[in-house]
């Protein structure tokens, strides 16, 4: 079996009297789709952003290649290898699709930034470097036809295939996609599962939240559903498909 | 109803909607399909008042309504559950149902405050929760419920289960299939066509800012270049 | 011989807070101009000039009142410059008018260091406020009061000097200022304050500080209960204090300051002075505003005992070598005889006033002695 | 390489700052010019924080007032040479940016903006009245002037605001042209996609504070040096909001548009003064209708005229 | 003891002027995310104005406070329709850019027609009551009371009104609001005719308990921008909080500190809180 990326242990988060999360226990390997499924309010975006470290959670281990990280801000958990995208898009309007991207690589230079306002010390040379990066990426995404709009007019599901192709530039171990579906129409959507499996290729773990059961069933080696910030279930799709209490607090008879 | 002729749509000079005509039978359930930025929030946002089309003629109940202010053309009967939900969040999940019956003088409000917590029941447990701090599922019901708040003669959704559960999903269906049931004129924006398409008596297909396409529900699900593009899973 | 026109120049604040004492000082210099003008002109050698007045409004700040004398001096071709109410914009100036070919008169801005500096082409009809303050120090002390609380606008160094020289000669007489409370220039509630100096039970209480807020003192001292002797300086006139206070609140208020323009005090310059302004401008003028009408006359006469209007040095020299003027409205103390002393400052004669029954009574003179206090100053840097 | 547009506008308005004692017949525009490089320093380092940031702060003056006083303080106390005073200036400055700023930029607008000014009013404040130290309200005087060539002359004074002023602006086009400039415009749009992408926000946002309070600094000490007088009058809020709309008039977030604005803030009143005492209100009267006409100041103004243009022919 | 609870009413009088000063503000912020700078300038205009009803005009007080509340009111429809409005669509410094010349504008106005010299509002209230050394001036006890109530009855205007509701709902997300059937355009002018009606008040009680001078209305109006950050941006109770804890810290501190630094030791404390809740005291997060 691979090396675990991500061990969540006895994760708990409320706000004041709401327990969005109660003793949440899960680990991801590398090169492995994780689904995290739940109905609305059960914690999923909750459990990304303590993750992230967007929320500090209130009690449990997040040991995050080997090394636990509940206790960092935000930002230096990127540099350790975990980046997500967000449920509503989370853009930069004025920069161009490729600024963003290249932006989201900032993490991967090691030369001082204040260098890089005189142009010193090989600053440049390394900005050079990530440039063919940022290229494999806008391929990868699909978005190097539109690699110099300005964000703001590009549409919607561009955007989240650009929040994506930012959290890759960062060099991720692991990526959260919270409801990268969401307002995608088919054949988008069929671009995204295409694009979840090249990352999985790459050897990059993916923790994923969706609605859209199919690209769920789809995508996921495991899935994890949530309910009431509780873990109810855990297995493979065709496990998850058929489990009852699934079915009757998230899935309904439709599924 | 409600009928739109040669309607076009500009933002700072760029024209995203380039004159499409649509119209709305009293009674009847119209979807309005097509792919992210197709055009088919700024066609409602138009219908509603949220912006000032740059050309056509938007008629309400035989009423012209183009370039009314919003608030004029809610209170015509006119009310649309906006996409992204928007509830206020920081009013209490009570007050946003309150505030769906601004614009009505009756007092019957109370009970219809009732009524919406009924048909959803975790609006009631959340009353009291500030609605910004639901989750987004939630929010989306709420929405609908202060939408219905208002007792229009036309309800407009815009994308009603974008980030819904399956189960939710299938309840805001079911949900919209009641509001039709009670006798309303829906226009609806979905990205789930095929639960649209179901629903609807008729549909519009959008590409680009112009309408391509227009039959019942049944045709266009039969269409091949929609079971193409909208219907794939 | 011509008649010509000698363009005189004003920098003061002509708008915003400091109008108060930047506007009428303005005014009487343009009153003075032409009351020299309607009497013949300054006579120069063979030449009579008539003097016009360009006045700029420097809004007391010492950005602005650079600026306005900058171009004074540089556009408008002028080379004596009056007015100046305040300290830090007369400061500002004070600072470069040396290197300029011009000569600077300045009126109300009391700021002691303004003739410290030695700079000969500058003079001042005010006093410095510790002259003042020294004199006021021993007056309390000889009245027996040893514990004295200070409430003052005392971030303003005009009347911190004044508090420190009054401490001076109240500790040569065993007395101690116990406490000094600050308040600021635009602060009205003086309770806080006031509060804990009747808490500290002191025999007297000393008032520094302007007009406006220093009204408010008194007042709310009395609201407070507080019923020590107040002593204050702060050159009110009867109407500032009544606007805020009523006059049993300022009932036995004494105010410790130089003898200006009161109608009581004045002499026969002074009524007419003040009869005169009432009558062009509408408006009583205020008591600070004759330095800068006196600064008009002791011009004059300099400009015609140094012969040449342009010569600024000469007119500078003049200045300091010139007998109190007959015209003047402030009554000077002389030093050696001369208006201004060598460090350019003139002196004028200090005095104790009491409020009784609605209105300012003058008392008594200070003790003042400008030339002891003119060799000190010259000891400063 | 073939000169840009932008490089051609700013090689002719160099050429027109260095021809400018020579073509102004009454000095006492030559001194206005001077304030108003020095006001380009300050808002240069103002539009850093403000333009490019978005955080709008409102400090500027107070921080003149820093960079002033430790000059004239410093050359008064310790008898360091007035080059080396200028040069330390802006490092004292830096140091009390660094602990002002640390803590109130962990809000965010308005808050942030309540808070800086209240910096602004504690900085006048103690200026006011630690009377030791500063003076007071009284001010300190007869601040000398550098050395080496005769800055007396106020022709020579021009040149050298004039090259500072230059070597300012470039700085600043170089540091929101690199990495961290590119960083500083994402934090004005989304900075909490900037945290999330794994960038210290807050490291930035620092930096952008401290460096705008340096330009404030050297600006400050510039000025007191040329001024020879300084007291806390000059360093009040009012004068930060004039930093702050030298920034918005001239154009927010461009390298040109402070330095249009530095001038349009030292010489509209000035033009104003036949207003007499209607000034204050013709002046308010400007402002509001500046900004409701040219709400992204004369660079923004320009723009839309060169498109018009452009899209004729 | 007798000396802290008279620091703490001399606080609460000059606190009940802040609390004024900043609802005004703070329902115009919630609404508009306009800093209204040139409320301060706005309230002082109004307290001129009943100055000179009475004491040029010869007025009664009553008669005079109510022309000036009309007059203000109609001055901030105007200022919000005719300078607010054309910037609503820009960027929020341009407003505040805006709210500056407005300040400009209006002190000039003051200062062109009533001119540099302070000016109190005369009133026939003298009396002070002692109750065991405490001493308060049965002016200021009526300022608290008045601004006691008008505090009470704008919280029940914005909590239990309709169109309190929709004022609410209008700062919170214009545009669902316009889908409720809020009429958008008319909800600023109703915010900028309460906001203004209650600089007056305070603009009155500034000018009848201390003085009214120019550059005391820019004065005020950033103590009252300290207050909404101290209690927390668009909160009402949090403006009545963070007025009182700010006059009561700044008499505390003139009476125990030191009177020159008091408003240092309040800006401090108002920075000290916002670090510990940046939020404000009663701000949501
Ligand atoms: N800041 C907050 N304050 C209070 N409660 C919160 C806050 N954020 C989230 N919650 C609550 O925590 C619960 C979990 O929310 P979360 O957003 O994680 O749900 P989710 O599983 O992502 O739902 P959805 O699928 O609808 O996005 C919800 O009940 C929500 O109301
Ligand atoms: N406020 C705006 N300013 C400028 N352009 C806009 C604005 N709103 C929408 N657009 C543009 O108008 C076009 C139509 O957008 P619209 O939101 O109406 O599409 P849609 O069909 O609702 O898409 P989606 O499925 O993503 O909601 C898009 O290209 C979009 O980028
Ligand atoms: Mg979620
Ligand atoms: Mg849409």
């Amino acid at each position: 079996m691979a090396e675990t990326i991500l061990e969540v242990r006895n994760l708990h988060k409320s706000f004041g009297g709401v327990q969005a999360i109660r003793d949440l226990s899960f680990s991801v390997s590398a090169g492995e789709v994780m689904g995290l499924i739940g109905p609305n309010g059960s914690g999923k975006s909750t459990t990304v952003n303590s993750l992230a470290g967007l929320f500090s959670a209130t009690s449990g281990q997040i040991v995050l290649g080997g090394e636990e990280i509940q206790h960092l801000p935000e930002y230096p958990r990127v540099a350790k290898g975990l980046t997500r995208t967000f449920q509503t898009a989370s853009v930069f309007p004025e920069f161009t699709v490729r600024e963003q991207v290249r932006l989201g690589s900032n993490t991967t230079l090691k030369s001082n930034p204040l260098a890089s306002v005189f142009r010193l010390g090989g600053s440049s040379d390394e900005e050079k470097r990530v440039e063919a990066r940022i290229e494999d990426i806008l391929h990868l995404t699909d978005l190097h036809r539109i690699a110099d709009k300005k964000v703001s007019t590009i549409s919607s599901g561009e955007q989240r295939f650009l929040m994506i192709a930012t959290a890759l530039a960062a060099d991720p171990k692991l990526i959260l996609l919270d409801e990268p579906a969401a307002g995608l129409i088919s054949h988008e959507r069929k671009t995204l599962s295409e694009l979840i499996k090249l990352i999985r290729s790459r050897g990059i773990a993916v923790l994923v939240i969706e609605h859209h059961m199919a690209l769920i069933m789809e995508v996921c080696d495991r899935i994890v559903v949530l309910n009431f910030g509780s873990k109810i279930a855990e297995g493979t799709p065709t496990e998850i498909r058929s489990n009852k209490a699934v079915i009757d607090a998230y899935l309904g008879e439709a599924a | 109803m409600l009928d739109v002729k040669d309607l076009k749509v500009s933002y700072g000079g760029i024209e995203v909607i380039h004159g499409i005509d649509l119209h709305v039978k009293e009674g009847e359930c119209v979807a309005l399909i097509g792919a992210n930025g197709a055009g088919k929030t700024s066609t409602l946002k138009a219908i509603c008042g949220l912006v000032r089309p740059s050309n056509g003629a938007i008629s309400f109940n035989g009423t012209d309504i183009t370039g009314k202010s919003g608030h004029e053309i809610v209170r015509a009967g006119i009310t649309m559950c906006p996409e992204g939900r928007q509830v206020f969040p920081q009013m209490s999940v009570l007050q946003n149902l309150r505030m769906g019956a601004y614009s009505r003088k009756d007092n019957e409000q109370a009970q219809d405050v009732e009524e919406m917590m009924d048909m959803f029941p975790i609006l009631r447990t959340r009353a009291g929760q500030a609605a910004g701090t639901l989750s987004g599922g939630e929010q989306e019901m709420l929405a609908i419920g202060r939408a219905l708040m208002s007792r229009p003669k036309l309800c407009i959704f815009d994308e009603p289960s974008l980030g819904l559960a399956p189960k939710i999903v299938a309840e805001v269906g079911a949900t919209i299939d009641r509001v039709k049931k009670m006798g309303k004129t829906i226009l609806l924006v979905e990205q789930n066509s095929l639960m649209a398409l179901r629903l609807a008596d008729r549909a519009y297909l959008f590409e680009a800012g112009e309408i391509v396409l227009e039959g019942t529900g049944e045709e266009l699900q039969s269409h091949p270049e929609v079971t193409k593009a909208y219907l794939g899973h | 011989a011509d008649e010509l026109t000698l363009k005189i120049g004003v920098s003061d604040a002509l708008t915003g807070g400091a109008a108060v004492y930047g506007l009428p000082q303005s005014q009487s210099v343009e009153m003075a101009a032409e009351e020299i003008n309607a009497s013949g002109g300054v006579k120069v050698g063979d030449d009579t000039y008539m003097l016009e007045v360009i006045a700029y409004d420097d809004k007391a700040n010492p950005t602005e009142a650079s600026n306005s004398v900058r171009k004074l001096i540089d556009r408008d071709g002028v080379k004596y410059i009056l007015g100046f109410c305040c300290s830090g914009a007369t400061g500002a100036v004070a600072s470069f008018i040396e290197y300029e070919d011009a000569v600077m008169l300045v009126g109300n801005a009391a700021e002691r260091s303004i003739t410290t500096m030695e700079i000969p082409n500058l003079v001042r009809t005010r006093p410095p406020a510790d002259y003042t303050g020294a004199a006021a120090g021993t007056f309390v002390a000889n009245k027996g009061f040893k514990r004295v609380a200070v409430i003052g606008a005392l971030d303003v160094s005009f009347y911190s000097s004044y508090v420190d020289a009054f401490e001076t000669s109240l500790q040569a007489a065993g007395g101690e200022i116990i406490t000094r409370e600050s308040f600021g220039l635009k602060d009205r509630d003086m309770t806080p304050q006031l509060t804990k100096i009747r808490s500290l039970e002191p025999d007297a209480i000393l008032v520094v500080g302007y007009v406006e807020p220093a009204a408010f003192i008194y007042r709310q001292s009395v609201e407070l209960g507080i019923d020590v002797p107040r002593f204050g300086f702060t050159s009110g006139s009867e109407e500032q204090f009544l606007r805020v206070a009523n006059s049993d609140q300022m009932e036995g208020v004494w105010d410790l300051r130089p003898t200006e323009l009161t109608l009581l005090s004045a002499t026969d310059n002074g009524i007419a002075y003040h009869e005169n302004f009432t009558k062009k401008f509408g408006i009583a003028p205020s008591p600070s505003s004759p330095y800068a009408y006196d600064q008009t006359y002791a011009l004059k006469d300099a400009l015609e005992a140094a012969g040449d209007v342009d010569d600024t040095e000469a007119v500078a020299a003049a200045l300091r070598e010139l007998p109190v003027p007959d015209e003047v409205v402030m009554e000077y103390l002389p030093v050696d005889g001369k208006m201004f002393d060598q460090n350019g400052q003139a002196y004028t004669s200090n005095g104790a006033f009491q409020w009784q029954s609605d209105q300012w009574v003058y008392v008594e003179d200070l003790p003042s002695d400008p030339a002891a206090y003119s060799a000190f100053l010259s000891t400063l840097d | 390489m073939k000169l840009s547009g932008k490089t051609l506008i700013a090689i002719a308005a160099l050429i027109g700052f260095i021809a400018l004692p020579q073509l102004i017949a009454v000095k006492y525009y030559l001194h206005l010019s001077i304030l108003a490089l020095v006001w380009v320093i300050a808002a240069q380092g103002q539009n850093l924080i403000q333009g490019y940031t978005g955080y709008v702060s409102i400090v500027q003056a107070g921080f003149m007032g820093i960079g002033a006083y430790s000059t004239a303080l410093m050359g008064m106390h310790f008898g360091l040479p007035v080059w080396m005073t200028i040069t330390l200036a802006p490092f004292v400055t830096a140091i009390f940016a660094l602990a002002t700023g640390y803590p109130s930029l962990r809000v965010k607008g308005h808050y942030f903006a309540i808070v800086t000014l209240a910096f602004n009013m504690v900085i006048f404040i103690v200026l006011m009245n630690f009377h030791d130290l500063t003076q007071g309200e009284a001010g300190i005087t007869g601040i000398p002037k550098p050395g080496i060539f005769n800055f007396r002359d106020r022709e020579t004074f021009y040149y050298l605001m004039l090259t500072i002023a230059v070597l300012a602006t470039g700085l600043a086009a170089l540091i929101v042209r690199s990495r961290v400039g590119q960083i500083l415009v994402a934090i004005r749009q989304n900075e909490d996609l900037v945290t999330a992408i794994g960038i210290a926000a807050w490291k930035y946002k620092l930096f952008a504070f401290v460096t705008s309070a340096m330009f404030a600094g050297l600006a400050g000490a510039l000025y007191a040096h040329y001024q020879s007088f300084i007291n806390p009058e000059i360093f009040g809020v009012a004068q930060s909001l004039d930093a702050i709309l030298a920034v918005i008039m001239g154009g927010s977030g461009t390298i040109a548009g402070p330095v249009i604005g530095a001038f349009i803030v030292v010489f509209l009143p000035e033009v104003l003064r036949f207003a007499d005492s209607f000034r204050l209100i013709l002046y308010g009267l400007i402002l509001v209708l500046a900004t409701i006409f040219m709400p992204r100041g004369i660079v923004g103004l320009v723009d839309v005229i060169r498109t018009k243009l452009t899209r004729r022919t | 003891m007798i000396e802290i609870i008279q620091q703490i009413i001399n606080g609460i009088a000059i606190g009940g002027v802040y609390v004024l000063i900043a609802l005004g503000l703070t329902t115009v912020f919630g609404i508009l995310g306009i800093a209204h700078f040139a409320h301060g300038s706005v309230s002082m205009f109004g307290g001129y104005l009943t100055f000179f009803f009475v004491a040029n005009q010869g007025f009664p007080l009553v008669l005079a406070i109510l022309l000036a509340l009309l007059v203000g009111m109609i001055l901030g429809v105007g200022i919000e329709l005719l300078a607010y409005r054309p910037v609503r669509k820009a960027n929020h410094i341009n407003a505040f850019i805006v709210a500056l010349g407005l300040t400009m504008m209006v002190e000039g106005i003051n200062l062109q027609f009533f001119g540099a010299e302070q000016i109190v509002i005369p009133t026939n209230f003298n009396h002070v009551f002692n109750i065991g050394g405490v001493t308060i001036p049965e002016l200021r006890l009526y300022v608290i009371l008045a601004a006691a109530a008008l505090i009470f009855g704008m919280t029940i205007f914005v909590e239990k009104t309709k169109t309190g509701q929709a004022i609410r709902a209008v700062a919170e997300n214009r545009d669902a609001a316009i889908l409720m059937g809020v009429n958008v355009n008319t909800i600023p002018l109703i915010v900028f005719a309460i906001s203004t009606m209650l600089g007056v008040c305070a603009g009155v009680m500034v000018g009848a308990v201390f003085a009214i001078a120019p550059g005391v209305g820019e004065g005020l109006v950033i103590k009252g921008f300290a207050v909404l950050i101290l209690g927390g941006l668009g909160s009402i109770p949090g403006a009545v909080v963070g007025g009182l804890v700010l006059g009561i810290t700044e008499a505390l501190a003139a009476g125990f500190i030191s009177s020159a630094y008091k408003d240092v030791i309040a800006f401090v404390v108002m920075i000290t809180v916002l670090l510990v809740r940046p939020q404000g005291l009663l701000g949501k997060a």
